[in-house]
């Protein structure tokens, strides 16, 4: 796993409610936060964690960073994330939501150019339990363990992550994509991680309705994961409805490699289900399907 | 936001996109202060898309024809939208008809530029013939030159038209657009290119760096789907817009984020539930985002559901890192302290006592997932809230509280 | 093109950089209809610098002080300039001055950004203070903040100093200018800031895709060295402006290309020669160059340069890839039979014959290298014209000619 | 040298006027100018060459491409020159003038990623005297040999190579940096290039007054350049005139490292005498002065 408990980390956007709410947690587990970033408090503390105005003044004292996760409002994000990235960090966390999609397309394609890792916007970050912490997930709904929990929700993430949790079954990662309509890393990306990652056995992915990422997610799956997967799609009672018009229908129809029916719930159930991936009807569901996979791949393991 | 055709052709005009001279109309008796010439267009300003082939666009050779298209035009609703405001415009030759769009594609991560030479009301055609290009890097004017390619144009057309595109990337790239669109851009017989219909969608999340666009305020009818999906950004403390689903169901539903709404709503209709409205009382992932302020959003929330009278039982789900359950059992001590004062003094306002069962208050479900959910419970105990550890028991008592209820008459 | 202060706080204005409330003013009378309080500053608008140190900056309590004044201020030539207009600004309560600008290096090939503590009238102090940044990746605002920290700045004037730097970038960006500089930017006691004099020089070569900002069109007092050492890219027909020398000069030079025209005036100097004026009728990389342009501007060059009646001897140095020596020769040709045409006329009107001796055609020299040269030998044997193949001979004999004739009284 | 014979060209606004005087004068050199590109003019052909509204309709015809030629109005260059780069041509070549310096400062750092060598604007191209032209050199003025001539003049450089020509010295390569105010590429770059050059015994740098390339060339010479160098500069005897005015005073004093005066005749001169190079006084020095430089060279290698 990439993140570790001797990663060091920064928090940009501190003194932003978000920071001060975002920073003490990650300390407290135990995450190395080494600086916190606010223009203007240069000089300051939070709980303990030394503030500065800008990144170059942090690096000649805390040596090189791992990780960045940004708090900032949303129109200082680009930035921030820019200011980390030039600073040579090459795993950045966006929290803040709201962040405009143009923003987003310009920093994507920053970090591809910098071989840059980047987490959300609009997402609690990643949490690796008992490990590290970067965002904001609840470290009491998780335990360590061998579950890798992907999604692109902030709340539905520790929903799950508790549902499993109480099932016994703890997790290697619980990780949010974000839920912006533009993010910086995809799905693929992440199942390829966990398909790498010694600690995880089985892949938990959690999805919505809108968009296309689930139905490329199980086609990914189908095509390069080789751990067995579950997923959960929220969202089948939303009312159908237009999305950006006339025009928007014409675009999708174009662009989506996945029909006309791409974004629903249906279209994404079925996707995973083409795949031949249980699909969880409801949150409870998902330890069940875990458990069944685990003791097949125990079984295959074992014949 | 969606912007209406006259106002995304003023972005189109002083980007240097050639539109036609035109005139807004905001009632019929403008036309006779008109100051083109007949024969002129004139065109429903509403926000669905359609109006062409509904009667929504009508011609006028005069004064006379033009009022009385413009009365019929007025009260005329495409697609359930009646129009506040009509675009009079002059008539233009046209040998041929294209579409152009520059659009954010969201499973890409790119904007993309399309192109069909098969333009106009026709959608079918222009999709079958629609080219695109992914603006993969940053954008030159070459890759405009690439759609016009794979497009087909040629010679003189490829240079003019693709300055089209060029600068409806400009428009899309400054003023944070998701979808900017001209179709038909028409092409005149000597060639010269126009943009006789245009539709401008600025993205919500970019839209308050952009005041200007932001003033025109075009009040876009509400859109549950919307709600939900697009996972609007609220401000901390904007007003809280809640969602109405079924005209017949009596469950509201109030969680913290899109996911768990939408989850929390799956589950209530898996069990035989019927929603009437949800709420999205915001995820923990806005910059400004502190423990009182959620506390503050779950008390307005709660008015606001409960000001649907429909709505008898309230399933309250929330999980939260950063506030505490505690805080949040305040919160609700604190709405229904408020709610039960509001009925005392209606009661005591009207004697006859009726108000009482009008402005009763709905039966609260709630769930909580968080740190200290002991204290919690204890906040609650003296209430009639109902606090459920488990989601889906919460679920089910919620629904079956509406099965044993009756309805008030 | 520099703006001059007016015009760049109208820029300043439009992009949200603070400016105080101002007002033009064309004639002292145009005071008495002034919309701001008093007291004011008055502020001669001049393209020259230092205008502070001498008179060109005045404070006024009331009307009559302030029609005063502006009689004083447009009589009041700044480094030899008069200004055409005033500025008329509010009173601002300064506790600091700092030096911003946003600036083109051409030898580090990036923008850079300036800043100092030490703003204000005291260049030598600002400069003492200058911090700088080079832009070197695409911008972002940390590159603005870095400029900050560097200069020395703290807490809450870090954020809105680097805001005035992000705009400031931004419109040096939009605009493609060479320079915005801000000097000072106040800051008020309580923090606030303040654009109190400001300016753009936007760069010439790209001035024709910001048609705005070449209507402002400020005629700036014309520079000779400036029309060399610029190399300002001519339109390929544009007219021809000769750059004046000497006073006393009687050499006119005319060569195509900048460096070509710099070198060979070197030589006259060197061989004793004083230039009166010189001219460079343009290098070959412009893109719509054409031989036959050549021959027109070559033409036309000759006309321009002839009409200083100072120059009695015209050296034409040409060095061609593209046009051959025999074109070149041709329109020397033509030249020379137009002018004979136009003394003719004159002495035919005037029969005193005495103009005849004034409009005398200037002696002239050629040098010329490329392709078909002994055809243009052929062609220009007839004239007065002198063809010499060697540059550093073809000097001397210009320069002799000014020795041998004595001077027409 | 990197330009040879065999290198493929292609020329960007090959039917603009400068395009159209420019790519037969390459073609009859002998450079392969495999395609023209100008956009509306697609399928026609100038004197054989065939012509293409895009680059890489042309791609599939041509194959790889080593270098473009650029006479496209100038501001459709950068345009151009992304399109050149987008296909993978690694040197561009810049004739027109009068590019906006904001679009170059863009192009630099396009070229810098991706490691694209760029001549011009403003400038004559590259002539490699009996191999190969890129660009509009007048090929009649130069013959082969082994002096590297290097300017930011156009029609200047002409007359010295002519002066070297006439004068039996010849030439191993001319090329213009290119004389508008932001170029592509630098003096001390092409030193480089001529210092590796196997052809070239003698640098000649023939410069000009304003900016500080000449003083940055001489400063660069002392440091890296084993090869003879003769320099001479243009414009002695022009006026003094203020540049800037009072901004660039003191813009020019904070950013330039060669002293106040930078960008006079004196500067210069004084600079490449500090680093004991010989400065021509006129044109007609230069085969003396490059005379001397061989001399003394073979009686080193000699001796």
């Amino acid at each position: 796993m990439i993140f570790t408990p001797t990663s060091k980390v920064i928090v940009q956007g501190i003194m932003e409610p978000l920071g001060v709410t975002c920073a003490p947690l990650m300390k407290e587990y135990g995450t190395q936060v080494v600086a916190g970033i606010s223009p203007g408090f240069g000089g300051q503390t939070l709980k303990g964690i030394p503030v500065f105005d800008m990144l170059e003044q942090a690096l000649p004292l805390i040596g090189s960073v791992d990780a960045a996760v940004i708090c900032t409002p949303p129109y200082a994000a680009l930035d921030a994330a820019l200011e980390a990235i030039a600073a040579g960090i090459r795993q950045v966390i966006l929290i803040s939501q709201g962040i405009p999609p143009l923003d987003m397309v310009h920093l994507i394609r920053k970090a591809e150019a910098t071989e840059t890792l980047l987490v959300g916007p609009n997402s609690p970050g990643i949490i690796v339990p008992g490990q590290i912490l970067l965002g904001i997930h609840p470290p009491n709904l998780y335990t360590p363990g061998s579950v890798g929990l992907i999604s692109r929700s902030g709340t539905l993430t520790y929903e799950v992550a508790w549902t499993l949790t109480q099932a016994g079954l703890g997790q290697s990662i619980g990780v949010s994509v974000g839920g912006d309509m533009i993010v910086g890393s995809s799905f693929p990306q992440w199942l390829q991680i966990l398909d790498e990652d010694d600690r995880t056995e089985v892949i938990v992915l959690v999805g919505e309705i809108g968009g296309d990422s689930e139905e490329a997610a199980a086609h990914y799956i189908e095509e390069a994961i080789d751990k067995p997967v579950v997923a959960y799609i929220a969202g089948r009672s939303a009312p159908r409805g237009r999305r950006m018009g006339h025009a928007g229908a014409i675009i999708d129809s174009q662009i989506a490699d996945f029909g006309p029916d791409v974004g629903s719930a249906d279209s994404k159930v079925n996707a995973f289900k083409r795949a031949k991936i249980p699909v969880a009807d409801r949150p409870s569901e998902i330890p069940t399907l875990v458990n069944e996979l685990i003791k097949t791949s125990a079984q295959r393991s074992a014949g | 936001m969606d912007l209406l055709e006259y106002q995304a052709k003023e972005l189109f005009r002083e980007m240097g996109i050639p539109v036609l001279p035109s005139q807004r109309i905001d009632r019929p008796r403008d036309l006779k202060g008109l100051e083109l010439p007949y024969p002129i267009v004139l065109k429903s300003q509403v926000y669905m898309g359609g109006r062409g082939r509904v009667g929504g666009v009508r011609f006028a050779e005069n004064t006379i024809d033009a009022v009385a298209a413009a009365q019929t035009i007025f009260n005329l609703p495409i697609m359930g939208e009646y129009p506040k405001v009509l675009l009079a415009e002059a008539k233009y030759d046209v040998q041929q008809e294209l579409y152009l769009a520059v659009a954010l594609n969201r499973s890409i991560r790119r904007p993309v530029l399309l192109g069909s030479l098969k333009g106009g009301i026709d959608v079918r055609a222009a999709i079958d013939e629609m080219k695109y290009v992914v603006v993969d890097q940053e954008f030159s004017p070459f890759f405009a030159r690439r759609l016009m390619l794979k497009m087909g144009l040629q010679g003189a057309l490829i240079n003019s038209v693709s300055a089209i595109v060029e600068k409806m990337y400009r428009l899309f790239l400054d003023n944070d657009l998701d979808l900017v669109e001209i179709n038909p851009l028409g092409v005149s017989p000597t060639g010269e290119v126009m943009a006789l219909d245009g539709k401008v969608t600025v993205n919500d999340d970019a839209l308050a760096r952009h005041p200007a666009l932001a003033a025109l305020n075009p009040k876009a009818p509400a859109d549950p789907l919307h709600a939900l999906d697009k996972l609007t950004p609220q401000t901390a403390r904007s007003p809280e817009v809640v969602s109405t689903l079924n005209s017949d169901g009596q469950i509201g539903i109030l969680c913290n984020g899109a996911g768990l709404t939408m989850a929390t709503m799956d589950l209530v209709c898996q069990s035989g539930g019927k929603p009437a409205n949800f709420l999205d009382i915001g995820s923990e992932t806005h910059y400004s985002c502190m423990p009182d302020i959620l506390g503050e959003r779950l008390e307005n929330g709660l008015e606001a559901i409960a000001q649907n009278k429909q709505v008898r039982v309230v399933l309250i789900n929330l999980v939260s890192g950063t506030v505490s359950c505690e805080q949040i059992a305040d919160a609700i001590v604190r709405f229904l302290q408020h709610q039960s004062r509001k009925v005392r003094s209606i009661s005591e306002a009207r004697e006859d006592g009726l108000v009482s069962r009008v402005a009763r208050n709905p039966q609260l479900v709630v769930r909580l997932v968080g740190s200290h959910l002991a204290e919690a419970k204890e906040r609650l105990s003296t209430t009639q809230a109902l606090i459920i550890d488990d989601l889906e028991i919460a679920v089910s008592q919620a629904v079956s509280f509406t099965k044993q209820t009756k309805k008030p008459t």
